[in-house]
């Protein structure tokens, strides 16, 4: 039961039929939700220090985010990425040692929570910054180019608020420059942090700044798992394809605060109403008993599933030690006799 | 009645508001019924109707804003979220709002607030102290408030000032530090203050280390020593008088300041006081930083980072010994 | 005669009929080149020190964009502005002791050549950095708007090549959702500095990007005085009416090297063929000539007047002494008794 | 031969390129036909076809996308066109670039080119030595060569470092500095070579101002005085050893730099020697650095503004008299 979250990634394999995808994805889903339900209440309970940042309500987006890209692929995630980790193939352990500060989570307790990733294995690890990880993203794809390798994509993550920056403006002219198969996933989940859309931009459709970076656009409904595996999917293929960069602007709310000390009573009941104030989760659990899936106690097992691996994920890394300062190296860069001997 | 640090920066505001019509408030997630991330501004927008505004994330075009506002009359408050994320903001404030009087002759009397220094948990982008990078450019004042009292008045003071001023606050004291009151008068921004008097050891330090500072001279104290505490107030201007006084009186320096290591503040102060002061050293003067690391989320290591009390009586024993 | 460069705004007097707008922009931009021209000779004989810049080529866009502005606006003019900022009412002698290193000029001999202006007459004085001027206009319009002032607006220029820095890009989203009256005209001309637009950005037409930010979006031909006051002319309206901020996106060619020190040789021949690379200034004459809008008589008048005004602001600020290091008094901030007691 | 220090920059890339198919070099108008604001890639383009490319004016992108091939094989040189402009960077460099050895254990050999340093008419915006904001922030190694030589061999080595190096060449020297060759071995980064031996006074310096230095040691050898010349190379490492040594042959210390003054490489260099080396220094440790206003335009404020022979002699002279 618990190679879901590590069996490779597939990309030898035949092509999945759509149901079998949706329902793949879905379990990516399930685990993320699962993951993050349980680290929130371990904030709760105090057991995490600094902050907490979840996925909630935008599972679908992220999870086609990391479903589609193929062992080689770059992907950028950011904050509510954790689906599209996961699918990417990033182990439990990698994030609950990163947020239970284990000395041997990839960030060694030295960075915590989201900041988290491991470039060499092409997750790459984002900095606060936002709008930062675009470009970064755009030079490995380069680099990949220069290297003569073949049939690979990048995917980088951005919040409509993220796409605010000076930073990602840079990175999406560059990309489409250098002309890099790169595919943008912008989640407007219409608030940055308590600010509401108003007060982030003012065209009408974040889409529309595409065309303006010679970006081909494409909106989707981040609450239909459906939708968003079909445009975000072949959005990856298209730009796998040769096509110019890509970028697709999902819609959804967030369905958390911020982070987890935020309590998002900013949030209007007004937007709580609209359509992409629905639980991506749920709609698609709906869709499979709608249609018929995956029988009940399947999903039960699912469930249980999932459970277990995030259980046994935390309770590995809350074994492990935490770091401890002096046996720090205290060296910020790699050649240790250009260190600087400053006291 | 009791007020901490960051209802003092709150409170702050909302006086300035209240008296000059030319002041605003504008960043991120300050305005609405949310009023900042650390709640630096709640309530204002309310009060305030269309005074305090929140932007996009966008800081270079914040500052930029405020700068072509501030130009035209008026004394915009810009909240940075968090001071490390002022790095995108950085040319506007150096060469622009930095360059503008000596070029034009026109003054830019923007504020700058930076939610400054390490907590625990923060990582290396939410915990930065970047006072050095804005006081080693011409044309900012840097303050760098450590009491409750400062944080009030010198905020007051910093939008009255015609010039760009840089207004580090920091994070770590946003709860821990309590007053009774607020001030009614105050030191003038660029005079430090003894913060505890002594004659065996002067501390010039600034900000949140101000209090590790006077915890260990505190400590001292049971072990016969008697430190002399400066609080600069200000990185810029640097109040080198009273510094140089203290050290005419002690003879033993040791500076500590939470930002890191090469150059910056506790290189600024020991440059000065030996060019000018050589002669009242006793010993070598010493100075303590964070590490030159990037800033570690674990507390266990975050601890080890940032200059501490355990550290600095280290050091200043060692000073004493000379 | 040389009441032509001091003359004041005319924003009480009727609307001019259009040819003679025409006309006036016409003798505008014949003293931005008769100027520039005699700046070039004095920098080849070594008359100035740093660098010059002219907007050979760009004048029919620039005066369009320092015309319709009125007593009270906010003009941000760039490199190749001097056709807009002399009808904006820049005195000649502003500019020729900026170059000339006067200390009686607005800059005092601290900052040189394009880098003027007078903040307290609405004219900024632009850093080198490009794309940051944007923000600082909508913070003066919102001040502005603060003080209750009405039916102003303000004009701020960019080229093809400052549209790709992020503080462009945070500055127009900025307007847009602070909803100041701003026009910004953005000249491509093609190159900025030695680059080439296909290594600047890869969409179609950079017009499009007005949509993506809630700017209304119109191109004009640079080369065409007629189009360029059309177009800016009603755009400047269009922002003093309450309409959203316009973005205005003139084609041109560079007639000139990027500074005089460049020769341009990276221009190439099939570029010298299209139409944006025809010389504004020469097609306003023909106009002016085929419609006969004025005898040649007046057109000899209006060049030797323009020769004459050059002259003069030349002559007159070389004779004027250099600033000396011992009478600076070195203070970065007004604010004196703040100044830091460093050596 | 005779080959000038621009040269040298340019030489150093083209033995990179050919030598390494990693690196490729990325910058505004680096490319084409041109080769750069100053030529120093003038051929490379067209010898290397694909290898040196223009960049759009994004300095954030430039070094984002340099960081990003770097994490993934490639040794990519970013020229600036100014150091000044490289403010819009600054985020990739310090936040990105600075942390992400010491974050993800995953070098980021990237060489980021800054064209530096005041020359006459270039004013406030193309003049800057931004070398301290560089050295103030962990995970950055900060070069300033300030001979043909050295300009040669460390921008080979800055390619050969698996961590980002900031090269700070000087524009002043570009055409004003000749050397007869090019060198075939070189001392390695970190360490400081004495310029010039003395023993009545030490002089720090580094990039442009070892020049100004040398000028002021000729001239004072004439009344008698035998100055010693450090020459830093890099601020970051900055060779504290060498200085030590040097300050315990002459007991007097002078730092010369042409930055801003508070803070930086100046004020750096004294709290290291006071600290470790008190009892070396016969009198106080004097310093000059730029004057704390923006770089003036005009010619006759800009040589007042920058340290200069005239300025460092005077000082050197006062120093000798203590
Ligand atoms: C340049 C920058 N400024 C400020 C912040 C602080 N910050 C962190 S997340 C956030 C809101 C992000 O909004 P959005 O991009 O829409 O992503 P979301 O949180 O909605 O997923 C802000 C302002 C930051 N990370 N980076
Ligand atoms: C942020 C920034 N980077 C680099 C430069 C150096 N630079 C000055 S002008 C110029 C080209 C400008 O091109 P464009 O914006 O098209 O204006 P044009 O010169 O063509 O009128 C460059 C790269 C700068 N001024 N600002
Ligand atoms: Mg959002
Ligand atoms: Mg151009």
């Amino acid at each position: 039961m618990l190679e879901t979250a590590t069996r490779s990634k597939k990309s030898a394999a035949p092509k999945p039929a759509p149901h079998e995808r949706f329902l793949e994805a879905f379990r990516w889903m399930l685990l993320a939700r699962t993951l993050e339900e349980k680290l929130v209440s371990l904030y709760r309970g105090g057991l995490i220090t600094g902050g907490v940042y979840v996925g909630r309500g935008q599972e679908a987006v992220s999870v086609a985010c990391g479903l589609f890209l193929q062992k080689g692929d770059i992907f950028a995630p950011l904050i509510r990425d954790q689906a599209g980790r996961s699918a990417f193939g990033e182990p439990l352990l990698d994030v609950t040692r990163t947020y239970l500060g284990s000395r041997q989570g990839p960030m060694r307790g030295r960075d915590g929570n989201i900041h988290r990733g491991r470039p060499r294995n092409n997750q790459l690890a984002m900095i606060s910054h936002l709008g930062a990880m675009v470009s970064v993203t755009v030079g490995a794809l380069m680099a990949k180019r220069f290297h003569g390798e073949k049939n690979f994509v990048g995917l980088s993550c951005i919040g409509e608020g993220g796409m605010q920056t000076g930073s990602f403006h840079e990175g999406m002219n560059i990309a489409a420059i250098e002309q890099v198969p790169l595919v943008v996933v912008a989640t407007n989940n219409h608030y940055a942090y308590s600010t509401p859309n108003d007060r982030e931009f003012a065209c009408h459709d974040l889409v529309d700044r595409a065309i303006g970076y010679g970006f081909e656009g494409y909106t989707v409904d981040g609450t239909d798992l459906t939708d968003c595996l079909d445009m975000i999917g072949s959005a990856v293929k298209r730009a796998r394809a040769g096509r110019p960069p890509q970028l697709v602007v999902a819609s959804v709310l967030r369905l958390s605060g911020h982070g987890e000390h935020d309590d998002a009573s900013y949030v209007t009941d007004e937007i709580k109403r609209q359509p992409f104030a629905r639980d991506c989760l749920k709609l698609a659990e709906q869709t499979i008993v709608d249609v018929n899936l995956l029988d009940a106690a399947t999903l039960r097992e699912w469930r249980k599933d999932a459970a277990a691996q995030v259980d046994q994920a935390i309770s590995t890394a809350q074994k492990e030690a935490a770091p401890e300062a002096d046996e720090e190296d205290w060296c910020a860069i790699s050649t240790r006799d250009l260190v600087d001997p400053l006291e | 009645m009791s007020i901490t640090y960051l209802e003092a920066i709150r409170e702050a505001q909302a006086k300035l508001l209240r008296d000059d019509e030319r002041v605003f408030i504008y960043g991120q997630d300050v305005g609405g019924t949310f009023g900042g991330a650390f709640k630096a501004t709640k309530g204002l927008a309310k009060e305030f109707p269309g005074r305090v505004l929140n932007t996009p994330i966008s800081e270079d075009a914040m500052i930029g804003t405020a700068i072509g506002a501030a130009m035209h009359g008026m004394r915009p408050i810009v909240e940075m979220q968090f001071a490390d994320f002022s790095s995108t903001a950085l040319n506007q404030i150096l060469n622009n709002a930095g360059t503008h009087y000596w070029r034009t002759d026109v003054p830019v009397p923007i504020t700058v607030r930076l939610p400054s220094g390490g907590t625990k948990g923060s990582g290396p982008f939410h915990s930065q102290s970047m006072e050095s990078l804005y006081a080693h450019y011409p044309g900012l004042i840097v303050m760098t408030p450590a009491t409750v009292e400062d944080a009030y008045s010198m905020l007051i003071e910093a939008v009255a000032i015609d010039d760009p001023v840089v207004y580090c606050e920091h994070k770590y004291l946003y709860y821990h530090l309590k007053a009774e009151n607020l001030p009614t008068e105050s030191l003038p921004t660029g005079k430090a203050r003894i913060a505890r008097e002594g004659r065996d050891l002067t501390i010039v330090t600034y900000s949140a280390m101000l209090h590790e500072a006077l915890a260990v001279a505190e400590q001292l104290a049971t072990e016969g020593f008697e430190i002399e505490v400066v609080d600069l107030r200000s990185v810029k201007p640097l109040d080198t008088n009273t510094v140089l006084a203290s050290v005419a009186r002690t003879g033993r320096l040791l500076c500590v300041g939470e930002s890191f290591p090469w150059g910056g503040a506790t290189a600024e102060i020991i440059a000065r006081v030996t060019a000018e002061g050589f002669h009242l050293l006793d010993a070598a003067p010493q100075r303590l930083n964070a590490k030159d690391t990037p800033i570690p989320y674990h507390p266990n290591l975050w601890s080890a980072h940032r200059p501490n009390a355990k550290e600095i009586a280290r050091k200043a024993r060692a000073l004493l010994r000379e």
